[in-house]
């Protein structure tokens, strides 16, 4: 066999040095010990690549199509533009795979799966890119079918690329956390199973992501970087055990006590009595999660508990970043029914936003340029003064349908006391 | 007269107040220590050189006629140490150097029936502007909405037992010379403006007509053979911008020129930052003598800020904390779409996160 | 002589009624009580034509063209649409006139006014318009001049009226008020006095308004309602009587003072001991006065004291409210010199207003238009991170001069620490 | 191969997580009381059953080769249960329900060079994106950046002291997929992109990159009678977005390209409301293998940070405390004319209020 192809790499080589583990040296690894001899040359041609990169500061890959039998979307296809240079790694491409919900493996599956990519691709994975995606990188385009199609038979997908439902993302939650209001896992995948057509043929006017947090703490950055964002909260009081509180304080110290948790509360909710127990006005709570992250054994969520909904988060292009906004203050999931409303919402969302975004829109922009209150009548939800900070400041509006407005209101309101 | 006999002015500008100030407040000036308010209508400052000036305050109609205003120098002259100071609601204060003299000119402004009171924690006067007093362009009028609210305010005023101050201002157009407020009760429009094309070409500068619009619903047009100007009714937010300018474009009408109540507004930077005044109720009747709808309403949002409100929160700081939605639970007002802000920079008015209240 | 025309008022009569001092009463005594003829029938036209406003809900006065020899405003004129059927008050204009700053009169004062004005005008005068001026309301072009000529000789003048510099206005402050910080009265002299051609000669392109306070209790709403608002604040630690504040909360009790003062503090710099003594953080105050308010015994600006200096704030028109921001966080105004650096900065200002503003343009929306950096650089001042709530947000900004930019700062920092 | 023998994928989605779940945790799911973090790198949560779980986290290389994630099997199936989850930060976290377990599997992890630790408040592993590995955009790379930064902040990663979380983000485009945190280190291209004219025609569809641009700078031109782009570099604010579209619009340079600091990032709702990062530092070069320049700031900040905040202050909430002039000051990173926003809505970013520290 043909001795593998070297290149020089002075510059990534300063990348193993530091107690860091060195992706670079992993490369190595590939090159130098691996058995196979595909994936010494690739993972060299790969170096070379890579090192020319940083001596140019440059990158060297470019686009292309690339799917497997049936699916239009799911990978990523690289090209290099200096392929000749580097000829074993001229296809890259990578394939996004759904994870479970959760992020939870077995060690076999784990070795089942390096296997598999073994086989078929560069043996470079990760666990997981930005959306939630298991990335096996590197391979070529016979290579994506046939490890996909491996995977596949033992329980393995695609995710999302292209102007399509994107893979989505869930919080450890009830699986491990005391915060947790919602089942984060079986939500995820309520959704975005319920979409797997637009997940894997991309036909949307842009991405759109779902993401699960179980509390406001919002471990899976929901709010920002997901079109539709599920946060779980509570209704009733917060639970409060006054014997925890005491501990805390004698622990702490009342200044220490005042200064780090009634102080912080946004909205002066809390109010330390001179017994040293906690009076929280739970009406005011505005569920930020401070105190209970603080005073983790003596308060936790209260008992009626549900979701938050917001819409449009989403990153710098092309209007500036945005938040989700709320669209449905709070709802119960527990019955089918109410997961049932949920796909309901998601699926009235996505379908407003087939029509009616412009191409590269996303969610976020296409209401900042339509407005919150014509995407809540295109998608049948009423408006609610929860889903602003406080009501317009500006006199610049043309109001002659104020009465018929506040009759709906008055109608939703009696329907609601009689309810 | 000729040029030659008229007068050249003497540009003065602002005249000096020292020379009408109190003695005490003169020679105590930028020395104060602290202040009292031993009762309604009554400021006690006490300076470090332990001089005290005893300030009376009375609530008035801000327009005098020469009657009224005689009776107030009078009672100044009699009761007090002849000075005197407007403050910016257009209350008279009254100052004097010596306690024994205040509650003899309280009872002298009371029987000349004038209100004492407007102090500390006071629903105060409420700012009003010209109306159709004076103004070329009101919908509404200023002194008479202002005397009808008072009339059912006066124990506020007088009592002086509110969580904190509240500054109630009014406009009649929507200009809002009034300024804005804890609660300000605006001129509305909810149609465009009615052209009168026969005098647009006489009276209007069309170029500065079309850029005055905040929305450019304007465009010059020929109408029946005409100069005039078009307006798109899709476009146009009523907002009688273009009336000063033009006043053939006729924004006011007796039915469709409304009122609105705004609450919020906040010029003090104690506590929060300075905070604009938001919408809570519009489509109200503009309805003289005595406007009673908008008046009731005043009244509700008063009466749930004083059981509601903590000592010393404004009506912004309230809301702050009890929420949006309860403030539209408890006053009972409706919560609509117009709500729901859609002007320049909208974006930061939705609810960005999961702060919500149960 | 001819019986003065009476009108029917039932309308206006309800003004009558009710414990609130009458406007409309005192119309009626101008109208029947006053001795001059003039007097009575000006005041029952007028009488006559409000009623018609009330009875049709509109308005039925228009603008022109009156001021006095000399000047260019001061004066609004009204002439009636419908002074045929009022005839007496067919012209009713009001004059401007300026008051001493701090709005102070001795009781003699005001009878020569009233008198000056009975002679020449209506007899119907108001201490303030919202801007601060006297008005003057209700006479024919010859009274404008008359009254003007009188009153002008001994010590009053106009005041704005059009697109000119305008009457300023100060709170009571230094004169009567613990909390003052600056010589509120001096500071409107030296400014609007400075302007007195653009006060009384329009030439500007929009008007220009000066609001002074002396403290951030901001008494004359002066960041909402001026272009150029100065505001009194301190540099220094606040005062705090320790025993004043034992007092306090003995008389108020701790959970009163931590939940109305403490946890009210916007910046979390105040702390309550265990000793009941206050801690104040004083380089996180922010100078908002809540707690010098409420402890107003015990706590008072320090002795280092000085203005902020605001710019843009008016009113809906029209792009929408606005507030006054930041463009001098502090300057002492102790000196001659001090003094003549304020008038400096408002002259530079108003100059690059005049230049640069549209038509009916406000200094606020020319800002909002060109952007405050280009404003500040217009007249020469520096930026600072005071002059702002946090830094940019957006990435959407070409920096290719970041290391000028840089330099600028870091001179800057050099001379101020040898300074 | 023909059609007739490609085989179908099953669509079968997302995974149920439960099939790889630890038994613990699948039996008390929804039914956790509290967690204490009794040392680095480990966490104990205890149900109200009283059963507990044990989580030891290590930090990676987030792109593994086969070996390395052979080794964290082998550590797994030798020292754990079996049952492993990675975080969204890509660290590896081991489920235990034995305490006893927990010391025997640091000792493995650190003895296979892997890093305990990166829970409570540490400063967490850096997101990252792709770059020059794979990208086909980038202006930097992505993981020898954030390789570069934890072989410097490890000891932060290991000992959890500091005021609470800190969630660092690096992207290589302004596109910005790394998303935002407490800490972000984002390319800033400086020079419009050049564009090379040739291709163009051939490569790009002209009007949806004239529509990808946020500011209308792109139009379409003749250049040399090719069909082409033009660019108004009066317009331009160098962002990028016209390069996905139309790759002959190179925004990528290798001396023009920089790197910008941004702070602040939170979407934890803890607290104040999530909020947006904010830039303070630009201009800083793009300099492989280490980015030295870039580090040295973000160990600047940090340590302002762990000395002046207060518990649970997170950046965001420390600098909203001091105030953005301190925060300069301290960290002594100037305050240049960029730092004032004058994007869409940037008034709500001026200070509209005399709140000022001194
Ligand atoms: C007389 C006057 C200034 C003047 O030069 O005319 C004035 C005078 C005082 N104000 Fe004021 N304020 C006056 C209008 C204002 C305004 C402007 C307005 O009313 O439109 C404001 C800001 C309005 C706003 O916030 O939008 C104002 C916001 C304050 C505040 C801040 C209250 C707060 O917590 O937000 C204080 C502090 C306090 O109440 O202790 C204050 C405190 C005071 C004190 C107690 C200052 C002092 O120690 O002497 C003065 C006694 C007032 C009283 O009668 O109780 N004054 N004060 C004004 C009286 C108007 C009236 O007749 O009702
Ligand atoms: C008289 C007064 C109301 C009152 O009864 O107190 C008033 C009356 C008028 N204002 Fe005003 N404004 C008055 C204080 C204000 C204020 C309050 C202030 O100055 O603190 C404001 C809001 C602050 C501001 O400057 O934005 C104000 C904002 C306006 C505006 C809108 C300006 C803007 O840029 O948004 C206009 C419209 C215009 O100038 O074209 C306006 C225009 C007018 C005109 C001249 C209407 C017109 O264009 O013909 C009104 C003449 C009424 C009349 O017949 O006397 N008036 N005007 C106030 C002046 C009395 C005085 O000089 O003391
Ligand atoms: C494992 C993970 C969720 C997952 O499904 O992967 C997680 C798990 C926990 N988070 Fe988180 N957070 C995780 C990412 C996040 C993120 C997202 C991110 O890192 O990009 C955020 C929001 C980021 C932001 O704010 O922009 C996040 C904001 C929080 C907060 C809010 C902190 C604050 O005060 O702002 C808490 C509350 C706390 O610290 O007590 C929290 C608390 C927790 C707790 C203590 C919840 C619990 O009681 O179990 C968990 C222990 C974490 C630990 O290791 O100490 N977690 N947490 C994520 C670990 C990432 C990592 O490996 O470093
Ligand atoms: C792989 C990944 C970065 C990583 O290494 O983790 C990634 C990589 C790319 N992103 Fe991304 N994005 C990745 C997560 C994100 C996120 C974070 C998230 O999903 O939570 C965001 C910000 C959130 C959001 O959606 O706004 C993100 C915002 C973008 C955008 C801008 C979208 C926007 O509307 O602002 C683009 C540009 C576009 O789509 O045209 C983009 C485009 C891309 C492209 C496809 C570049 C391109 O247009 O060709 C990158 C392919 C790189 C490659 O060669 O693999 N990527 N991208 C992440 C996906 C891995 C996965 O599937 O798990
Ligand atoms: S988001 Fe809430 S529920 Fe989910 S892991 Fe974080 S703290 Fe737990
Ligand atoms: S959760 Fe947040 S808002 Fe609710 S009481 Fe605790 S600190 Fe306050
Ligand atoms: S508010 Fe409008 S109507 Fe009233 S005085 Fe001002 S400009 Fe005239
Ligand atoms: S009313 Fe306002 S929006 Fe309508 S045309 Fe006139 S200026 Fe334009
Ligand atoms: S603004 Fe400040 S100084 Fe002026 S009167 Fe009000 S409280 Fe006193
Ligand atoms: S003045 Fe305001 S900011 Fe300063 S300590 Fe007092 S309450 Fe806090
Ligand atoms: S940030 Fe830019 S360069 Fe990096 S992966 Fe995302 S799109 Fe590619
Ligand atoms: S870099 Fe950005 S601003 Fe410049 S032309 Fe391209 S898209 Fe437009």
């Amino acid at each position: 066999m043909a001795a593998k192809k070297l290149y020089d790499t002075p510059m990534l080589d300063e990348l193993e040095k530091g107690p860091w583990p060195s992706f670079i040296s992993g490369f190595k690894r590939l090159r130098d010990d691996h058995p196979d001899e595909r994936i010494n040359e690739m993972a060299s041609s790969l170096l070379g690549q890579l090192e020319h990169s940083y001596e140019t500061r440059k990158g060297y890959w470019k686009g292309g199509t690339v799917s497997v039998f049936g699916y239009g979307g799911g990978i990523i296809p690289r090209f290099s533009e200096v392929g000749d240079a580097f000829p074993a790694s001229r296809e890259f491409h990578t394939l996004r795979v759904q994870p479970p919900a959760g992020n939870y493996y077995t060690t076999d599956m784990l070795n089942q799966l390096g296997d598999s990519w073994e086989k078929h691709g560069s043996g470079l994975v990760t666990f997981h890119g930005q959306t939630g995606n298991i990335m096996f990188i590197g391979t070529n385009t016979a290579g994506t079918q046939h490890f996909f199609d491996e995977i596949n038979e033992y329980g393995w997908d695609l995710g999302g690329a292209g102007p399509c439902v994107r893979t989505a993302m869930s919080c450890v939650g009830s699986a491990r956390c005391e915060q947790s209001c919602a089942n984060e896992h079986g939500i995820q995948r309520w959704l975005v199973n319920n979409f797997t057509d637009d997940v894997h043929r991309p036909a949307l006017p842009y991405k759109f992501k779902f993401k699960v947090s179980g509390c406001p703490n919002d471990c899976v950055n929901a709010i920002e970087r997901a079109d539709f964002a599920i946060i779980g909260t509570w209704r009733d009081d917060m639970k409060v055990d006054q014997e925890e509180v005491k501990n805390f304080v004698k622990a702490k110290g009342r200044e220490y006590v005042i200064d780090n948790v009634i102080t912080r509360c946004p909205t002066q909710a809390l109010s330390l009595k001179d017994d040293d127990t906690l009076e929280v006005d739970n009406h005011n709570c505005v569920r930020c999660m401070h105190c209970l992250n603080v005073m983790n054994k003596a308060l936790s969520p209260g008992d009626d508990r549900g979701i938050t909904l917001l819409i449009g988060g989403k990153r710098t292009l092309k209007i500036g970043d945005l938040m989700g906004t709320v669209i449905v203050p709070f709802m119960k999931l527990e019955t089918e029914e109410d997961y049932e409303r949920l796909v309901e919402i998601a699926e009235e969302t996505i379908d407003f936003f087939a029509e009616n975004a412009l191409e590269h829109e996303r969610t976020g922009e296409m209401i900042e340029r339509i407005g919150l209150v014509n995407f809540l009548e295109g998608i049948g939800i009423d408006v609610d003064p929860h889903m602003v900070n406080n009501p317009r400041q500006s006199s610049y509006v043309r109001t002659d349908g104020w009465d018929e407005e506040a009759e709906k209101w008055f109608a939703r309101k009696a329907e609601e006391a009689s309810a | 007269m000729s040029f030659e006999d008229m007068r050249q002015p003497i540009e003065s500008g602002c005249p000096d107040g020292f020379q009408y100030m109190h003695p005490v407040m003169r020679k105590n000036f930028g020395l104060w220590k602290f202040h009292e308010h031993p009762k309604p209508g009554v400021l006690r400052h006490v300076a470090h050189s332990g001089d005290e000036i005893w300030t009376v305050k009375a609530g008035t109609q801000r327009i005098l006629d020469v009657f009224s205003l005689r009776k107030l120098t009078e009672i100044g002259e009699k009761y007090g140490d002849g000075y005197v100071r407007f403050t910016i609601r257009s209350n008279i204060e009254y100052m004097v150097s010596d306690a024994a003299k205040v509650d003899p000119l309280i009872t002298a402004l009371t029987d000349a029936g004038f209100i004492v009171g407007g102090t500390g924690n006071s629903v105060a006067m409420i700012s009003h502007t010209q109306g159709w007093l004076h103004c070329d362009i009101p919908g509404t009028d200023a002194s008479g909405v202002v005397k009808a609210m008072m009339d059912e305010l006066i124990e506020e005023f007088q009592n002086c037992n509110m969580p904190n101050r509240v500054h109630i201002t009014t406009s009649c157009c929507q200009i809002n010379c009034g300024g804005q407020g804890d609660i300000a009760i605006n001129v509305q429009h909810t149609k465009p403006p009615r052209i009168n094309h026969d005098l647009v070409a006489n009276v209007c500068e069309r170029p500065s007509v079309v850029a005055r619009c905040p929305v450019a619903a304007i465009r010059p047009a020929m109408v029946n053979g005409k100069a005039s100007l078009e307006v798109d009714e899709k476009k146009c937010i009523c907002c009688g911008a273009c009336f000063p300018p033009c006043p053939p474009m006729q924004i006011n009408d007796p039915e469709h020129t409304k009122l609105a109540i705004w609450v919020g507004g906040n010029h003090s930077n104690a506590r929060s930052k300075p905070t604009f005044q938001k919408l809570v109720a519009s489509g109200i009747p503009n309805n003289p003598p005595r406007w009673p709808e908008a008046t009731a309403i005043v009244k509700r949002i008063l009466k749930e800020y004083k059981e509601g409100a903590k000592d010393w929160e404004r009506i912004n700081d309230w809301i702050d904390r009890i929420g949006w939605p309860r403030f539209f639970e408890v006053t009972g007002l409706p919560f609509t779409k117009y709500h729901i802000d859609n002007w320049r920079g909208a974006r930061n008015s939705l609810n960005a996160s999961t702060h919500i209240r149960f």
